[in-house]
């Protein structure tokens, strides 16, 4: 605990992030007033779910240096899969528990195939690339995305593989505003599947190791630790997260070759407004955007709902190029 | 215990260790001493697997770990304290003791390595929450030192030591070694402070360009010639 | 200047070569000839890429939306003022060399991969207004774009691209073979470095993103008047994959070797879309293991391999003949530790 | 040495390409090559499946034969993007030999390819395509891009304003009065196909006296709209009107609808684009209009049964339907063609289409969604719209499926308000 309120503490030492908590603070003030409670709680909703495709992403690239394309499609496995085991249990729909073992069916299947990517693809080019790793890695993830969604429609083809909702009933009312039961699923797993992360990250054996990878790895060679076997971890870890995001929100993001593209983007934005590499920043930025998103829809329309907050995110990059809680992991990404 | 046999090694095109070969055995405090650029670092590194060997074997307590990785080297009780530290910068200090004994599945024993690292060095007891990235220049070699002593090793590796030190803190972590080394700790040190390095060691090397020029004992080195004349008149 | 060329004699060669293929069998038929412009295009904007991804080392993400506001920009002075194609790609060259600029300003104090995607941003940013202010750019309903030439045949086409592909490789690396040159390595290399020995990154940065951009929105002008149609899309992030693709297949930092990827990846994928249609999107899981593989086993690309034919010095993946040179398994961290000391 | 190898290098991507040029031959003489367009990998390739599979039938149903002739289908992928569908067409017209094309999917793609048909002279049929850009291009330089002969979807201006008369007949019928007055709401998705469509309804209910109180473009791929709805639930219009052609993003708008308790009706103009959107959408979907043909005939539903055994999913009338007419329509123009001048070459089959196709006396009529697929000198290179020929009923869904409540003299049953 003492940790956390130490870096928060120097977090709030920085007039920049002040300010933007406090600009934060005053759109969310000014959409609820001028807009209405929906914008608070719907970005609450949307930012939970952000924040864990982000998550995923921001992990990657803090362990590995592996800037991931891909991401998206693993979300994408995560619809896919989560559509095939839900149908499969069809027979027993409609009792509480299957939404459940989809959704761990896919962080399953989504853990697996990220292990199975990391030992075929990122193993292999680690012994041989010295220089320029984050950038060709970005490539090889362009590579791994296309194949990905191609193979897709080569075997599963190009239907919309969907379901109505996880949860029938009506939807329930916060502040005014109704959500669905579906939408309520999703932020709590969203919720669980972050605090877990977190939790792992900063108390368990492993999630030790892993910081231990990202902050120095010849450190993390000379106490012991595999760093080879870490590192497929971590990818298979967030390529989990990003299919059990799929899965969670396979009511809203049927499974078709395609359906990763808006996921990557968003957990893009995420990732570079938090700073690569910084886990926790993600969670925070994750409502940033869906705030920043609502209140564009409403006020300037929603075609402008992603122009406005990449162009926000260039003017912040500029006035703080590590991002809003970037560390400086220099010595990776610099490359 | 540990025995190094006509080790190249270098990095890319560049060969900076050309065939040497030491030994240190069990229970002694040795160290590799020359100017810098020398190799020694390189050859340390190779001995804890952080660098391949590109020719040549070195043999831990008989078997052959030449190329080994470095979690593996560290697993058999190799510890490294490496130049540039490799501290976990973001965790606090209990957390670098703590992944120091990652290998060590006994807590038991865990709790007893860090009470015995506390007790060589209660400035880190002290400083037991705080990040590392935080921690004064002495306090990090400590900490260094005392996350190496963390996994038990049987043989600890030192590089450069009192590299960016004041003279008194120096002498502390030398204290330190030393006391470690009595205790029957076996220490292979690198260094370029040679007359401090000598009053304490047992045995030492002298590496230049790659090369073993000289070798034997403390007592013998520091009456030699050569590094009268190259190492201890430019100290002087 | 006399020496200038004399160098570039192994370029008059492939030059002469590419100006007689379309009008040697097989190639002269006319969707080969379209393969040979989509090549020469791919080529020259990958040229273009290379110039910053190669040399001060930053990938710029949104190189297809300055390349296609080029296209918008020449498009719309041709349709708004009835100027001459020729004069009015100079519009698109003027406004995408601004927009270059500014992205320079802005993404000056970003490295590696902080700048890659605040260009990236800064690029899609661009297409969200470029859709959204459709009273001038028509914005998703598409533009459609008067042509260079009425004429039935690829050819012309293929002359004009070719002739800009021939003058952006020129330019480009004369300004590489220039002072500039040097700055931008050593930029690339080590920012830091590149200041302490009296370079001032902030004007080499800009005047290499403006250049590059400038003559992607120069050959963004040539996409418009051929194509005859500019949407949105012409700006999206799948775009710049491809010059990206082909820029890294080619080998960063030579120019000549993105320039020379574009026209075999062009073939073969084309060759793969058309031969492979009946199971759509096979060609692309084929693409995209070859460029998996190739990234994974021979990162330098075809720059290396012709460099290192001429070094007789041929590394095949997984056979290495100077076991010194590459680095070994496993030691990643060792290699790590390398850059930090 | 070197250079040698470096010539070797050369050579080898020199013969890579030559490879990529070899490996077609021309055509023998009684074998026709007709080339089908779709989008058959990319973001809409759901869409060029159904083509596919569509197109495949209509060509069985004839076993692939017109006289002597063995029919070949050449798959023009344009894959959602203008460049890669002008070198498809290009490729499958000079590398494949095909002498006619049939179907499209994109306008942008559209236009592209049209002066591709136009250089090499081969006729190229109903390509859906439909916002004006393909007409304007059209009409511009008729000698060349005349060959892109006619398309298979008017623009969306011309079917869009049955939405506000059929309103309006719902309104004088007394089976619907407004909630809040006569306001409507518009949304879309931000593309070519929603700008125009829902400027054509707009513009419609604004001549009808209605008021828009707002209107929200999203992007094609968005499937959050909670926003916007919300926002048109404190904007309280009597309607909201819209489109969207990705059928993610068309379910989560009628389900995210129902969610926030919009009370308006629901107008969402292409949710049957996707034979089985209630998969996705669910009873949300009730009560919501649109416009789509139906499967009404028992050809029509013999179609529907073959197609689901044999592609295991639900056909969309306006994908799969209308492709399998206008294949249908394109080996009627190729019978045509043989009976008049006894060899299918593109100059032959461009006279008829001009001569006869445009000249609206030849027409298809086995077809299993519309009446009559017809055009006229008028009309081109749009198909003839309205009643017995190229016309799209107001449906209104109820557990899954549509039924005509507009135009009156085909309604299936009554406009049913929203509670």
């Amino acid at each position: 605990m003492s940790l956390a309120v130490q870096r928060l503490s120097r977090e709030f030492r920085s007039p920049v992030t002040t300010g933007l908590i406090a600009g934060v603070l005053a759109l969310a003030i000014f959409g609820v007033v001028r807009g209405g409670t929906f914008i608070l709680v719907d970005s609450l909703v949307t930012g939970a779910i952000w924040a864990l495709v982000a998550a995923g992403l921001a992990l990657t690239f803090g362990v590995m240096g592996v800037p991931n394309f891909a991401q998206g499609e693993f979300f994408m496995v995560g619809t896919l899969s989560g559509y095939l085991v839900y149908t499969a249990l069809s027979g027993v729909q409609g009792r509480p528990y299957v939404p459940f073992v989809t959704i761990l069916m896919a962080l399953v299947v989504g853990f697996v195939l990220g292990a199975l990517v990391d030992l075929a693809v990122f193993s292999q080019m680690r012994r041989r690339i010295r220089e320029g790793w984050v950038m060709n890695t970005f490539v090889v993830t362009v590579g791994i995305s296309v194949v990905m969604i191609n193979a897709h429609q080569l075997i599963w083809g190009t239907d919309y593989k969907g379901i109505v909702a996880y949860f029938d009933g009506p939807p329930i009312h916060v502040l005014g505003v109704s959500v669905a039961l579906d939408r309520v699923f999703a932020i709590s797993v969203a919720a669980v599947s972050i605090a877990g992360l977190w939790w792992l990250l900063s108390y368990s054996r492993i999630g030790r190791a892993i910081r231990a990878v990202s902050q120095d790895e010849p450190g993390a060679l000379m106490v012991g630790i595999n760093v080879g076997r870490m590192r497929t971890l971590t990818f298979a870890i967030s390529s989990g997260l990003a299919a059990l995001a799929g899965a969670t929100l396979l009511f809203q993001f049927p499974s078709f070759p395609f359906v990763g593209v808006k996921p990557l983007y968003v957990a893009w934005t995420v990732v570079i407004l938090a700073g690569l590499g910084n886990v926790g920043g993600a969670v925070v930025a994750g409502f940033i955007i869906a705030l920043l998103e609502a209140n564009t829809g409403f006020f300037i329309g929603s075609a402008w709902e992603d122009v406005v907050p990449f162009a926000l995110i260039v003017l912040i990059l500029a006035v703080r190029p590590t991002g809003l809680f970037g560390r400086a992991v220099r010595s990776v990404w610099e490359q | 215990m540990l025995r190094v046999t006509e080790l190249d090694a270098g990095y890319g095109f560049l060969r900076v260790v050309h065939g040497i070969s030491l030994q240190v055995n069990q229970g002694e405090l040795v160290a590799l001493l020359g100017p810098n650029g020398a190799g020694k670092s390189t050859t340390l590194k190779c001995i804890a697997g952080l660098v391949r060997p590109w020719k040549g074997d070195i043999a831990f307590r008989g078997h052959s770990i030449g190329g080994l990785r470095g979690d593996l080297v560290n697993g058999l009780g190799i510890g490294l304290v490496s130049e540039s530290l490799n501290l976990f910068t973001g965790m606090t200090v209990y957390e670098n003791l703590l992944m120091g004994a990652y290998s060590v599945p006994e807590a038991e024993k865990r709790r007893r390595s860090l009470d015995f690292v506390f007790s060589l060095f209660p400035r880190l007891a002290e400083r037991r929450p705080q990040l590392a990235g935080t921690l004064s220049g002495g306090e990090r070699k400590m900490l260094a030192i005392g996350r190496a002593l963390m996994g038990g090793p049987s043989l600890l590796l030192v590089d450069e030591p009192s590299l960016g030190l004041a003279p008194k803190l120096t002498q502390q972590v030398f204290d330190a070694l030393r006391k470690l080394s009595d205790d029957g700790l076996t220490i292979l040190l690198v260094e370029q402070n040679v007359t401090a390095t000598l009053e304490m060691v047992d045995r030492a090397y002298v590496l230049e360009q790659g090369e073993i020029v000289l070798e034997g004992s403390a007592q013998k080195l520091s009456e030699s010639e050569h590094v009268k004349d190259v190492y201890l008149g430019v100290m002087a | 200047m006399t020496a200038f060329l004399w160098r570039r004699r192994g370029l008059g060669v492939a030059l002469l070569a590419l100006a007689v293929l379309p009008l040697v069998p097989p190639f002269d038929a006319e969707n080969f000839r379209r393969w040979l412009v989509i090549s020469a295009l791919l080529a020259g904007w990958a040229i273009a890429f290379d110039f910053t991804a190669g040399y001060i080392n930053v990938v710029n993400f949104g190189f297809a939306a300055f390349a296609g506001a080029g296209g918008y920009a020449s498009a719309l002075v041709t349709i708004h003022y009835g100027l001459p194609i020729w004069v009015s790609m100079f519009a698109g060259v003027i406004l995408a060399g601004i927009l270059g600029f500014l992205t320079g300003v802005l993404t000056l104090r970003f490295r590696g991969i902080y700048a890659a995607v605040a260009a990236w941003f800064l690029g899609l940013a661009l297409l969200g207004i470029t859709r959204n202010v459709s009273p001038i750019t028509r914005g998703p309903l598409g533009l459609i774009v008067p042509t260079f030439f009425s004429t039935d045949s690829n050819l012309p086409y293929y002359y004009v691209v070719l002739a800009m592909m021939l003058v952006t490789y020129l330019v480009l690396k004369a300004v590489t073979e220039s002072r500039a040159g040097l700055a931008f390595r050593a930029i690339g290399q080590n920012m830091e470095a590149a200041r302490a020995s009296g370079v001032n990154p902030t004007r080499y940065r800009i005047l290499n993103f403006t250049l590059s951009c400038m003559f992607a929105g120069w050959l963004g002008a040539f996409y418009a008047h051929y194509y005859a149609i500019l949407t949105p899309d012409v700006m999206a992030t799948s775009q710049t994959v491809q010059v990206l693709v082909a820029a890294y297949l080619g080998g960063r930092g030579s120019l000549w070797g993105p320039a020379a990827a574009a026209f075999p990846l062009v073939f073969s994928t084309e060759w793969l879309r058309s031969n492979l249609d009946r199971f759509p999107g096979l060609d692309l899981v084929v693409y995209g293991l070859a460029l998996i593989l190739v990234m994974v086993y021979y990162p330098g690309g075809f720059a290396e391999l012709v460099h290192a034919i001429r070094d007789r010095r041929l590394r095949l993946p997984g056979l290495r003949m100077r076991t010194a040179a590459a680095p070994q398994p496993g030691e990643a961290g060792a290699v790590l530790s390398d850059v930090r000391e | 040495m070197s250079r040698g190898r470096l010539v070797v290098v050369a050579l080898a991507a020199l013969s890579l390409m030559a490879v990529s040029c070899g490996g077609t031959s021309g055509t023998t003489q009684q074998e026709f090559k007709l080339g089908i367009g779709g989008p058959y990998t990319g973001p809409v390739a759901k869409t060029g499946a159904e083509f596919q599979h569509a197109a495949t039938m209509a060509l069985e149903k004839v076993n692939y034969k017109i006289g002597n002739y063995k029919i070949t289908p050449v798959w023009v992928d344009e894959a959602s993007d203008p460049a890669k569908a002008s070198s498809a067409l290009e490729d499958a017209i000079v590398g494949k030999g095909i002498q006619m094309g049939c179907l499209n999917w994109h306008s942008s793609d559209a236009v592209a390819m049209m002066p591709v048909a136009g250089r090499h002279k081969v006729p190229y049929f109903f390509g859906m395509g439909a916002t004006g850009v393909v007409n304007d291009n059209f009409n511009k330089d008729r000698a060349v891009n005349g060959y892109w002969m006619a398309k298979g979807w008017p623009t969306p201006q011309k079917l869009a304003t049955p939405y506000g008369d059929a309103i309006q007949a719902f309104i004088d019928g007394g089976s619907y009065t407004p909630k809040h007055g006569k306001t409507v709401a518009i949304w879309g998705e931000d593309t070519d196909w929603g700008h125009s469509l829902t400027g054509a309804i707009k513009d419609k209910f604004t001549s009808l006296g209605w008021t828009v109180v707002d209107s929200q473009f999203f992007k094609i791929d968005a499937t959050d709209h909670h926003t916007i709805l919300n926002k048109f639930k404190s904007e309280q219009p009597s309607i909201i009107a819209g489109t969207s052609t990705a059928p993610e993003t068309m379910s989560a708008f009628i389900k995210q609808a129902k969610e926030v308790g919009l009370d308006s009706v629901l107008i969402a103009d292409g949710l049957g684009y996707v034979g089985d959107f209630y998969k996705l959408v669910g009873s949300a979907s009730d009560g919501v209009l649109d416009m789509q043909p139906l499967f009404a005939s028992p050809a029509a539903q013999q179609f529907v049964s073959t197609y689901k055994s044999r592609f295991g999913s639900e056909p969309s009338p306006s994908a799969a339907g209308l492709a399998y007419d206008w294949t249908g329509f394109c080996l009627k123009i190729l019978k045509r063609t043989l009976d008049k001048y006894g060899s299918l070459t593109s100059d032959n089959i461009y006279k008829v289409g001009r001569d006869e196709l445009w000249t609206g006396q030849l027409t298809y009529t086995d077809g299993i969604i519309m009446n009559e697929y017809k055009f006229s000198p008028d009309s081109i290179p749009d198909p003839v719209i309205g009643k017995g020929e190229y016309i799209f009923p107001v449906i209104q869904y109820k557990g899954g499926t549509g039924q005509i409540v507009f135009p009156p003299d085909v309604k299936q049953t009554n406009f049913t308000a929203p509670a």
